[in-house]
């Protein structure tokens, strides 16, 4: 399973559940697990904390 | 004549007490901080130790009125709304730090800061505070709002560029340089790891572009757009803007001089820096930090046609408090550098 | 195998025996300075005290060629010429840290250097010592030039762009932060005065501006310009290059990742930094300093069509002793990492 962003490979352990953040080890975009099928895994974006900027 | 400090406990709030316990014109009467009230000032501002024994009140419209005829409000983004206006409303003169009226209407709220600001009526009424830009207007001013530090020191250096139509505009890259006190007290991250630093943040869509090309568009006539992009960088105080265009014809360097001199010849607070020889060569902040100058520079890159313009300053004083008393002199008729006729600290 | 190093009494010899005292597959037997010829090595690289007690010795090619074989010359600009002619017309294999032998012909060293090679001929003798760029050259070459630090920090970052035709190569611009230890020890400026600085040295036409161009007009079959401006900040190691670049055709995210992907996915010394989390967002010095990395990111600005490519070094390692050290290993046959698995000393 590959990255939506970034198009690294993401490491989504056996154990994963439906709803369960998988975060990517490249680029930092978080996904949530919205299907998973046996190996059939389906993944929308999580809403992302706004960044805090100094002034 | 009296003024208030609203909001004196962070960096910002502590620059402008800093100039206003010695500056000649003006006396402190009001100074207050949601979490310091009743504390001595000199104890969250230490080093004005002797210099004031005022405590901090807690924020009273009634009380400022009564006790105020200018009010510096330097709280954080969001929060100086709403205090900005109780004032405005009661007819004080007010000289804004913060980031809440520094754009002209709501659309640049949004893209810049995806804010919603609550009285978008009032955003006409504020005067931009860089007097080398709008001295007029800020004279008869009620409210006048400081540009972010990174605004104003890239602004001045490419404000008469722009003026004489010399640069190609859709290739202006401000490359900013910034120390640690621009961060804002609050936020600063641990020395150990502040320390060595070059660190790029928000390389692109940073809010202060929105005022660059705020006032650039004004003075061109027309949509300017700016790429900038700000670095940590590890020092206390001082920004360093370096301003990167492309000529639209060949240029000599006396012309060069020419424009900058007519722009700011009669400035007190901007210096021009371009010597072949001595220790300063270019604008650096290392020889004004401490001071209210921003000091503007400029090289010719021939083969590239790119003309490098420089300005340096001190993000705590032309960035920030500095301006607001130049501001405040200027709304109050008093001589411009009255409070500010500070030499650099050189070295430090 | 016996190394020698000619000029260990710099920052940059200092570092290559800093690395060279560790490396499993060396041995030290010759190391030369003018200055401090008979004086144990860790009298003037204190650091090593416990390492060594190699004692400097005479520029000696006899010598050198007998008990050497590979010699490092870290000998200022200008002093090396000579030094690496001799050395290369006795066969040994040649790691310059000069800037004699970086550029291709003698036009560049007018254009650059205003100088005159005495050597013009044994210019297309050295190879450019990026072996992310030339590692199969690098394995047959008898003389490696090493790249400047600005050069190889700010071409890594560029090259896969030029490489895939993505960038307006009328408008390539390297803003580049630079720490002290990059001036040379015999030049830096006395402490109190280079503290918190933020100050740009030839902020057009700078030495190393040549090289860049030299490297990626080669990977793009054409002349390409590019505008340089250097600026010295207030760390000792470190460098960040931010280049401006602008794109030719809109990109996605992935497309980028990939292309970077493609270009350094199997270095051992490109790391790629862009992430949206955590404390390392993009390149900065302060988490690679003491290790030989070269941190490369980027971002979008849409707005303007900008693509910011980031790009870190320690100057003293990638920028220097450490591509010094890695262009050995690719030389000899030794595993690419061999001396060079050093983690980066954060924070420092």
């Amino acid at each position: 399973m590959n990255c939506p962003e970034c198009d690294a490979k993401l490491n989504i352990p056996d154990d994963a559940a439906v709803g369960e953040i998988v975060s990517c080890p490249d680029c930092g975009a978080d996904f949530e697990i919205s299907k998973k099928e046996g190996s059939n895994i389906e993944l929308k974006e999580a809403e992302s904390v706004g960044e805090d900027w100094g002034e | 004549m009296k003024v208030g400090v609203v909001g004196a406990s962070g960096y910002v709030g502590g620059e402008t007490l800093r100039l206003l316990v010695n500056h000649p014109d003006v006396e402190i009467t009001t100074v207050t901080s949601r979490q310091h009230v009743g504390e001595y000032l000199h104890r969250v501002q230490p080093s004005l130790k002797g210099f004031t024994d005022l405590t901090f009140s807690e924020l009273d419209y009634d009380k400022l009125t009564d006790k105020c005829d200018v009010v510096f409000t330097a709280v954080p983004h969001g929060t100086a709304t709403e205090i900005v206006k109780a004032l405005y409303d009661r007819g004080i003169k007010i000289i804004d730090l913060s980031a809440d009226y520094r754009l002209h209407n709501q659309e640049a709220y949004d893209k810049w800061y995806g804010w919603t600001h609550p009285h978008p009526d009032y955003l006409p009424k504020s005067v931009f505070g860089v007097p080398e830009l709008h001295r007029e207007e800020i004279k008869k001013a009620q409210l006048v709002s400081c540009p972010g530090c990174m605004a104003v020191t890239s602004t001045l250096a490419l404000a008469p560029l722009i003026k004489n139509d010399l640069i190609d505009t859709n290739h202006i890259i401000v490359d900013s340089k910034i120390g640690s006190s621009g961060a804002g007290s609050g936020s600063g991250t641990a020395h150990a790891m502040r320390a060595g630093v070059i660190r790029p943040y928000k390389p692109a869509k940073h809010r202060h572009t929105g005022e660059i090309e705020q006032e650039l568009s004004e003075i061109a006539g027309s949509k300017i757009k700016v790429s900038m992009s700000p670095h940590a960088v590890d020092v206390v105080r001082g920004i360093l803007c370096t301003n990167h265009t492309f000529l639209k014809k060949d240029m000599e360097q006396k012309e060069l001089w020419k424009i900058y001199r007519e722009a700011y010849g009669d400035e007190k607070f901007v210096r021009l820096i371009r010597d072949k020889k001595g220790l300063y060569k270019f604008p650096d902040p290392k020889f004004l930090v401490g001071s209210n100058f921003c000091d503007i520079g400029f090289d010719f890159d021939e083969d590239n046609n790119r003309l490098i313009a420089l300005s340096a300053s001190d993000n705590l004083m032309k960035g920030a408090a500095g301006s607001a008393i130049q501001n405040m002199n200027v709304m109050c008729g008093f001589d411009e550098m009255s409070g500010l006729r500070y030499t650099p600290l050189t070295p430090v």
